[in-house]
């Protein structure tokens, strides 16, 4: 198992609706907790990186400005963006910076505050997220992607909404744990076949909450890391890939390319399978991606990944328990902020800090985590 | 210059492909097809990927595509609210694979995945032009 | 000198005012140039990195849409931000993820459409370019910006608005030669002098004109360079640093301490001295960023750059060549694009395929790429 | 929440440092001090990045300050067109560093670095408020 690159420090702000402050604020708030949990100061930093997705922000070029406010000047610093996974783009970045000898410690801050503008500017912006040549002038929306992928799912492998009922319910379940999330109640399997439908077969309950919100990761060198922290948390594996943005470019809707490959890239990084991952978060911004993960990640046969929650194998307790934190349905997904709260709940994990939702013993955890509607693909496995 | 007219919101007005537009207006709708390496783009592209070429000719999408996917889509973006409830469908013509909507004629409970189902030009309000799936 | 991670392509669209075709296009252009000077298909590439400042698109995550059109799925892709800096923060991440490992082959491609918005839209977006809560209230634009330095230089040192013109006079008479410059006329000392104040002391002609444009740098492994290449181009150093992005937060206006800090890191890496350098290229947004450019370089003595541009030591034939392909001034500032284009000059240089500008026998050559004003600081040294 | 009052266009409406708009109406320049660190900011931060901490309070800004570097804007953003010229300046007052405009009543020849300058609030129209430098 490599031991080159380790997680020292992770810190998350509460995920809300309508945060109080500004984005320099929000993002101090997980921050600030990383570098105590990493118990370094800004002099110690070599490099940070700021991962949001930038239409939602009036300030241009916040990585700058950001950097300014977390005291990282004047060490290098800049912003990377894939969307949704933009914060695990980063980690796989802070990763090749550090391996590559370039930097010893490096800061990776996600954050978004999506309460920034007006609802009525966030669903002019929702529009332009596809190919804005050839499907935006159709009325395109993520909702109406990710539904055409589970028509395309239920079409080839006989799943059906029902199991998308059943995420939707663990979810809830563990969201009710979670203090820092923005859903926090109950949900009954009736109320989410029952509800309003979004976008066929996709109904209210089967996407995920806007919120704003925080994450923070700090990477350290091998040696930093044996130096200064007591219970590091290594990078084995990051595997990231692509798919075309445009429906007409991929081969198949009934799963997602993206996270396929990334995922046999981590594997083989790691030198470990599926069956060895103890714990895992994927990215479920709707029902239908998660099913999709169990299968892209290999945690199921393609086509079999409804008998996993069908049979409760993804709760605390079965076989791989997937997104016990609550998961982006029940988080929320302030989209720069989200892989990094997912990196965080491993890392919790490993460190067997997860309190309520702790996997015992957990030695191995995975990050699943998808930028648009399966464009970019980040995997990431650790161990302790 | 030219592309600004596709679609019901239009977010880019220049491309090299935009014989598209003019091709649409005639009553066709086309992909384009590299000249070196003959691969076929829908939607059309200025240049192949494959060979670094702008080389490429306009090529028809015709007959009979099937339909791989669709969604009743209730809640729509900024400019496109008169419009909902709209179905928007994948539809695999032999290999080449088109996005678009389904008539409004047909009501959801018709539309069956694998369905068979062509391409045609649909004029909209204010000069704008775009194309739509109807059963074939 | 060291010899890990090597440039084996460089590419550039024609700079231009109002590019007649869309940015995936654009992008195509400086693309299939760049893989054909490396000799490479799609095939051979590992990762994809976009740079651009993003709020000139209506296409949101432009790198997903990007590498699909470039023919770059499923390898990944990400986009990456420091605004004018951007392609060689692009750069320094490439050289990492190599030099980690992590991939041979990456694709580093930057462009921007400036004339993409409306020029009403563009305007709204440059009072946003600074703090937004502290400074942009005030009206503040990066002629502004510059202005403050421009006239704290000259306090403190002694130089004068003479100096600057100079430095136009020489980037007007080498844009004549460079036909995918969008400026190509010559400018005589008396015009600059004489142009309309945009922000005092800066005129007219001290301000670089926008572009479009797109660039792209080919980086590949020592064993790849080695197998695939014939005159590869080695990253000798690679600097950056950032600096508070409020005036406030500067210690002195007389410089820019992120291109300082960058600068120092940049030579410490690749173990040369600015003696060394045969020719630069170096970030002239304006006439004053270049002066500032030539002391934070160690080109000159702080206070004594004015020298060397009275003295002629930055013409070809001079002490140290600087922006002999007419530099933002000329070529215009397709914010993405950029630092690319600022490298495909020092490598054709240091291929000894420059022609008309070729500096005979360059070894060494350095790239200076500044993000906003000054907020973002980036330095490349490269050698044959 | 306070802060969308601040300056001819605003860009923030949310801040944790949004008392700065409080203290402006009731005539002051404040900049906030780290109770634990005893660094101060201006502009104001609710945070000090020092100490990782949010125990922050406001002192104000007063007495006489030193022009650093100032520039005459001939064109302006967006929303300050009917503002040009105005002249932006930088300011320390014994290490504080405030970023403003210059007093309208100032013309460009009498403005030399190194003058003495005052910073103080000035009201705008449509209930917004910001400050400027004045000669001490
Ligand atoms: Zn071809
Ligand atoms: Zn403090």
């Amino acid at each position: 198992m490599p031991k080159d690159v380790a997680i020292i420090g992770v810190g998350q702000s509460y995920f809300v609706r309508g945060y109080q402050g500004s984005i320099r604020e929000l993002a101090f708030d997980a921050y600030s907790e990383a570098m105590k949990d990493a118990g370094i100061g800004p002099e110690d930093v070599g490099a940070s990186m700021i991962c949001t997705a930038p239409e939602y922000d009036k300030q241009r070029s916040p990585s700058g400005l950001i950097a300014e406010y977390l005291g990282l000047n004047p060490q290098p610093t800049f912003a990377i963006e894939t969307v949704c996974s933009a914060s695990t783009s980063g980690l796989k970045v802070a990763y090749s910076m550090i391996k590559s000898g370039l930097h010893d410690i490096v800061v990776v801050l996600g954050f978004q505050k999506m309460s920034e503008i007006t609802s009525a500017d966030s669903q002019e912006r929702m529009g332009r997220g596809a190919d804005i040549m050839w499907e935006s002038p159709f009325g395109t929306m993520m909702p109406a992607y990710y539904a055409l992928h589970a028509r395309a799912h239920f079409n080839t492998y006989g799943s059906s909404e029902k199991d998308l009922a059943l995420i939707r319910v663990k979810a809830a379940k563990y969201g009710q744990l979670n203090e820092r999330a923005v859903f926090r109640k109950g949900v009954e399997f009736d109320q989410v076949i029952n509800a309003d439908a979004i976008a066929s077969p996709l109904k209210k309950f089967d996407c995920c909450a806007n919120a704003d919100g925080s994450s923070c990761m700090i990477l350290a060198s091998a040696d930093k890391a044996k130096e200064i922290c007591k219970k590091p948390v290594w990078v084995m594996g990051v595997g990231s890939a692509s798919a075309p943005m445009t429906m007409t470019g991929r081969d198949s809707l009934a799963g997602l390319n993206a996270a396929k490959e990334a995922a046999k890239t981590a594997y083989e990084m790691a030198g470990v399978s599926p069956q060895d991952i103890d714990v895992a978060e994927v990215h479920d911004c709707f029902t239908i991606a998660e099913l999709m993960a169990y299968e892209n990640l290999g945690f199921a046969e393609p086509g079999k990944g409804n008998e996993l929650i069908q049979n409760g194998e993804t709760y605390l307790g079965g076989k791989i328990p997937v997104n016990v934190d609550g998961g982006l349905l029940s988080k929320g997904h302030p989209i720069g902020a989200t892989g990094g709260s997912q990196v965080r709940t491993i890392v919790l994990q490993l460190r067997d800090e997860a309190g309520d939702i702790q996997v015992p013993g957990a030695e191995i955890g995975l990050v699943h985590n998808i930028g648009g509607v399966g464009i970019y693909g980040n995997v990431v496995i650790l161990g302790r | 210059m030219g592309f600004e007219k596709f679609g019901v919101v239009s977010f880019t007005a220049q491309t090299r492909a935009s014989d598209f537009i003019d091709y649409l207006e005639k009553g066709e709708i086309r992909g384009t097809k590299c000249n070196l390496c003959g691969r076929v783009f829908f939607p059309p592209r200025a240049d192949c990927s494959w060979c670094m070429s702008k080389d490429v000719e306009w090529i028809e999408i015709k007959g009979q595509g099937t339909l791989i996917s669709f969604t009743k889509v209730n809640y729509a973006p900024t400019g496109f609210e008169g419009d909902v409830p709209y179905i928007l469908a994948l539809v695999d013509f032999d290999g080449i694979k088109v996005f678009g909507r389904l008539s409004k004629d047909l009501p959801e409970d018709s539309v069956k995945v694998g369905m068979a189902l062509k391409v045609t030009p649909l004029a909209l309000p204010e000069d704008k032009l775009t194309y739509e799936f109807l059963p074939a």
